[in-house]
């Protein structure tokens, strides 16, 4: 599918969803609460089929955070970047992992990284910090830690 | 010609014009007891060494070169070492168990040693149930594991204990009725009769396909048997880092290391009595010069020959093969080798009955 | 047939197992293959190539005189701040003030070799020495002086 | 730190496995539950080699930023840096000269190989075998040297920069390339003698660890563990960046599935790279090796993302640019992370020593997977 005609597909489904220009690919913009329930509808609607999510990850702004997903489909070979903005103090998305598996660990990557919390996700727990050390998100940009950063 | 067997006799002499019959016996006990330990540390030099240096060649290395010529103290460094480092007993673990495996391990490995012909007439024991006494003992070594892994308080080394233990147990069956192929054929347990039995052919030779088969067999089931790669799984290092010897540090890791390399050692001794002719050398048929040639041989040489070549005939499977998985060990023994060994055994039987043999 | 197949699983395996055992032997019997390189007892006879990156070095000629201005490019590309150029001012014959380098500090324990900092040199004076045996007692052995004392720009630098 | 991990509420045994364990390569710790031999759940704990490479080049100029992923995935280290280099490419619109795309695609592939041939005697090591680990390393050898004379390092080479490669070519290096090509057609067929043939190595792999191409999707696994499954998803071709476009090579596809598929595709992946290269090493054209760019480079305010195929893999660079000489933001999509978390559906149910052969055939670099 052309970007075109994804875009009026995803009106169509999410009429909430904004487009920014710029980038290879289509940037859908959702609410974060509108998420979950595109996100089933991206990946089991037959025409669209985005059955392999390559990237999730999460951008700080200071103001906000932004989730951002990308997304492709193998039988129709398109893309889409999928991007969802959340509070800074109480970021909370629906989880996606029930429909990729492999957000599951991107997920708790990124909860742990960034303090996002994930509705519904089956185990949230840390993945790659270590134990007790909630509440200090390492990528968010204030953090601080005097000890083991180098700043130039 | 130099022979153990008139060393033994002069001792024998020189202790009975000294002391009554009963003092001379024990005397004799006393210097074979001393003989097999420092067979024991002779051979655990020799054979690490040897591994070593069989595994660089094949891995296309120079293995030790440093110390003494050519590497040949390596062993003997490698042994000062283990001495002088600390043997730690691990929290939780059963002291007395953990700290008696290791000496079972070691007294199952010097009982092996007894009946044994290293040359003619030069044997500790020669009982009238060799080959079952062989047996029998052989069969004590899992419970050194089963208790050094018990012990330990470690789950890696219970791992590592409990797969051995399905291992060796299984494994004795073939290796028996590999062995019982060959009593078949002579028809007597001794070890000194067997060996006699071979003296115009090894059994090899003379036994058709059954003792070929049996002799493959038993090579397989003793590497199972003595924990050596491809069945190393009590101490498959990349999933138990150690098995059953994890938790083991020092000397009490060595006497486990040091029984291995003894009981790879008395299983390649063992196969070369019963396949091989032990200390016989090889005759074939009617060349007189030959055979005469051949006699000149000292008879340890011949029973070292053999022995040392089917050690590396082991050494190469370790080198070469990746380890079997637990379910495919067992696998191979009762769906492969048991059905095999039996059907080898009715047809060595058949064999022996019409006399079909040499 | 059950029995058939049953037998050729097993000679089959046993010619796999052959074949591997063959190679092994190969290599057990050919001495010539074996690859070991006895460092460090062939140092004399260990060629390093002249691109390896073992540590930054100022060459200085025999008048004991470097090319660094003190431009600072350096210090800008390292990723890790392992450079730091110390400079000073100097009183040229004419009477002016110039700026050149007094020390340029090198942390050979923050390095990462990633040769940023020479392809960054607009005059050539620092580059890449062959060594690479760095190990030493005492980490602040680690923190070199590149320049030479008493060392100064060579004529023509600028 | 760690909770006193002993049987479970099921009475089932739970086992650490690592940070410190010879078939995790590294600090890989996995707390597997176990019942009897037979695994329930393998759950990984990363983060012991975490360097927070993302945080680090946040701080760092795109020129500088390349050399820290070396250090992600070490085993293919210049396809790391040819990722950056290609993203940072894309957002400053540079063209790379021809000479530096050859250049590049080369040294790409010689990785590759080096890369397998680590993967194919580590993963012999896994399994028991030994002798393989040092018959593989004389190969990788080869190819270290003739990275060492062309790049001046042998793991982390840092050779490619914004708009081409940072020097030319030694004038040596076809000639050693060719003597590679040379030596590894002469002593690949030992590879299969060793180990492919072998009947307890095979017996091993086959139908250990089967993963169906919608599992391998689904958990976002790229590279050689989705192409064993079935799935086409080879970087090279699906987006062909430099001149993959031009050369002929087939993309290895296996449907078995298990580990024996996944060991398969890497063999014969290493017969591709030399395919590749044996077209290229003739014809690198004459020109420039590098780019003229500026000396500050900016990128404009926007988002960009170029990915690459590694050894393991698909890898994404994802940058998050605000206009200046740093990145604003950069995720790293890495090949092992999505790889490592389809370890537990492929263990289940199966022995130990599967978990071991096929957590060597998903090829783990664990500094790649905590970055």
């Amino acid at each position: 599918m052309t970007n075109e005609e994804l875009k009026s597909r995803i009106t169509a489904l999410n009429p909430g969803a904004t487009y920014e220009e710029g980038g290879e690919w289509l940037n859908v913009v959702v609410s974060p609460d509108s998420w979950a329930s595109l996100a089933a509808s991206l990946r089991n609607e037959k025409d669209l089929d985005f059955n392999y999510m390559f990237c999730l990850t999460c951008v700080d702004w200071k103001t906000h955070l932004t989730m951002v997903y990308h997304l492709f489909s193998f039988t129709h070979k398109h893309t889409i970047v999928v991007k969802a903005k959340l509070d800074t103090k109480q970021p909370v998305i629906g989880t996606v992992c029930d429909i990729w598996r492999t957000a599951e660990f991107l997920e708790r990557e990124v909860y742990e990284m960034f303090g996002v919390h994930f509705d519904k996700h089956p185990d949230l727990r840390l993945l790659i910090l270590p134990d007790g050390w909630e509440g200090k998100n390492p990528l968010r940009k204030d953090f601080e830690d005097p000890i083991n950063m180098i700043r130039l | 010609m130099w022979s153990f067997s008139k060393i033994a006799d002069f001792i024998h002499e020189f202790l009975g014009s000294y002391l009554n019959s009963t003092w001379t016996m024990i005397a004799e006990m006393v210097i074979a007891g001393v003989a097999v330990i420092g067979l024991f540390a002779l051979l655990g030099l020799v054979l690490v060494i040897m591994e070593r240096k069989v595994s660089a060649w094949i891995q296309i290395r120079l293995g030790p070169n440093r110390v003494g010529p050519k590497g040949m103290l390596q062993s003997l460094a490698d042994t000062l070492k283990l001495l002088v480092k600390e043997a730690m007993t691990p929290g939780g673990a059963d002291k007395f168990l953990f700290n008696l495996a290791p000496y079972i391990a070691m007294i199952v490995a010097m009982l092996l040693m007894a009946p044994i012909a290293f040359a003619k007439d030069f044997q500790l024991w020669d009982l009238n149930i060799g080959v079952l006494y062989i047996t029998a003992v052989s069969s004590i070594s899992v419970i050194s594991i089963l208790m050094a892994g018990w012990a330990s308080n470690n789950k890696y080394s219970l791992l590592g204990a409990m797969r051995s233990g399905a291992q060796i147990v299984s494994y004795e069956l073939s290796a028996g009725l590999a062995i019982l192929t060959i009593i078949i054929f002579t028809g007597d347990l001794q070890v000194s009769e067997i060996i006699k039995s071979q003296a115009d052919g090894w059994w090899i030779f003379k036994g058709h396909v059954p003792a070929i088969v049996a002799f493959i067999i038993f090579i397989i089931a003793v590497t199972a048997e003595t924990n050596r790669a491809p069945f190393d799984l009590a101490e498959a290092e990349s999933e138990l880092t150690a098995g059953f010897h994890t938790e083991y540090s020092g000397m009490k890791f060595a006497l486990f290391f040091l029984a291995e390399y003894v009981n790879v050692f008395i299983v390649c001794a063992i196969g070369a009595t019963l396949f091989l002719g032990g200390w016989m050398p090889l005759h074939i048929g009617h060349w007189t010069g030959f055979n005469h040639v051949m006699d000149y041989i000292p008879s340890s040489m011949w029973f070292f020959g053999k022995t040392f070549f089917l050690i590396f005939v082991i050494m190469w499977f370790r080198w070469t093969f990746p380890r079997l998985r637990i379910d495919q060990l067992l696998n191979l023994e009762w769906k492969y080798l048991l059905p095999l060994s039996m059907l080898n055994i009715l047809l060595a039987t058949a064999i022996a009955i019409l006399g079909w043999h040499f | 047939m059950f029995i058939t197949k049953y037998i050729k699983d097993v000679f089959g395996a046993l010619k796999s197992l052959g074949v591997g055992m063959k190679r092994t032997l190969y290599y057990f019997t050919h001495h010539k293959e074996i690859i070991t390189e006895q460092y460090p007892d062939n140092r004399e006879t260990m060629h390093l190539p002249e691109r390896f990156k073992g540590e930054v070095v100022m060459p200085h000629d025999e008048k004991n005189e470097h090319r660094c201005t003190g431009c600072t490019a350096c210090e800008l590309a390292c990723p890790n701040g392992t450079i730091k150029v110390v400079t000073k001012f100097e009183i040229t014959p004419e009477g002016k003030k110039k700026k050149a380098i007094d020390k340029l500090v090198y942390h050979l324990e923050l390095c990462t070799m990633c040769n940023l900092c020479i392809v960054a040199c607009p005059s050539d004076a620092i580059k890449m020495a062959q060594t690479f045996e760095h190990s030493v007692y005492d980490r602040n052995e680690l923190t070199k002086i590149l320049n030479n004392p008493g060392s100064k720009i060579m004529d023509g630098v600028e | 730190m760690f909770e006193e991990i002993g049987t479970n509420a099921e009475g089932d045994m739970m086992i650490n496995m690592g940070p410190q364990h010879p078939a995790t390569h590294g600090v890989l710790h996995l707390v597997i539950t176990l019942n009897g031999e037979t695994i329930k759940k393998v759950d990984p704990h990363l983060g012991y080699i975490h360097r927070s490479i993302e945080k680090m080049c946040e701080s760092l100029t795109y020129r500088q930023f390349i050399y820290v992923t070396s250090r992600m995935d070490y085993l293919s280290a210049h396809i790391n840096n040819h990722a950056c280099a290609m993203c940072v490419e894309k957002g400053m619109q540079i063209e790379v000269p021809g000479r530096a795309q050859y250049i590049r695609v080369i040294m790409d592939e010689l990785t590759r190989i080096a890369s397998h041939e680590l993967w194919w005697g580590a993963m012999s090591m896994d399994l028991g075998a030994f002798t393989p680990f040092f018959h593989s390393f004389r190969e990788r050898e080869t190819i270290n040297d003739i990275m060492e004379e062309t790049c001046g390092a042998r793991l982390t080479m840092n050779y490619m920069v914004p708009g081409g490669v940072m020097n030319d070519i030694h004038p040596n290096f076809q000639r050693r390339v060719k003597e590679f090509i040379q030596l590894y057609k002469r002593k690949i067929h030992e590879y299969d003698e060793l180990i492919t043939g072998n009947v307890i190595f095979q017996n091993r792999m086959k139908g250990v660890g089967v993963l169906t191409a919608e599992q391998v999707i689904s958990y976002g696994c790229t590279g050689p563990v989705a192409r064993g499954s079935g799935v086409s998803c080879d970087v090279r071709k699906w987006w062909p960046y430099e001149v993959y476009d031009k050369v002929e090579f087939n993309e290895v596809i296996e449907t078995g599935g298990d580990s024996f598929a996944r060991y398969l595709i890497r063999m014969k992946e290493m017969d591709q790279s030399i395919r590749i290269i044996e077209q290229l090493i003739d014809n690198i054209p004459d020109g420039d090796f590098q780019a003229k760019t500026k000396a500050v480079l900016k990128l404009p305010k926007g988002e960009f993302y170029s990915k690459v195929e590694t050894a393991r893999g698909e890898l994404g660079v994802y940058i998050v640019s605000e206009g200046g000489t740093t990145p604003y933001r950069i995720k790293f999509r890495s090949p092992g992370f999505s790889n490592l978390s389809i370890l537990h559906d492929m263990a289940k149910g199966g022995k130990i020593g599967d978990l071991i052969a096929s957590m060597g055939t998903l090829d783990l670099v664990i500094p790649d997977i905590d970055r």
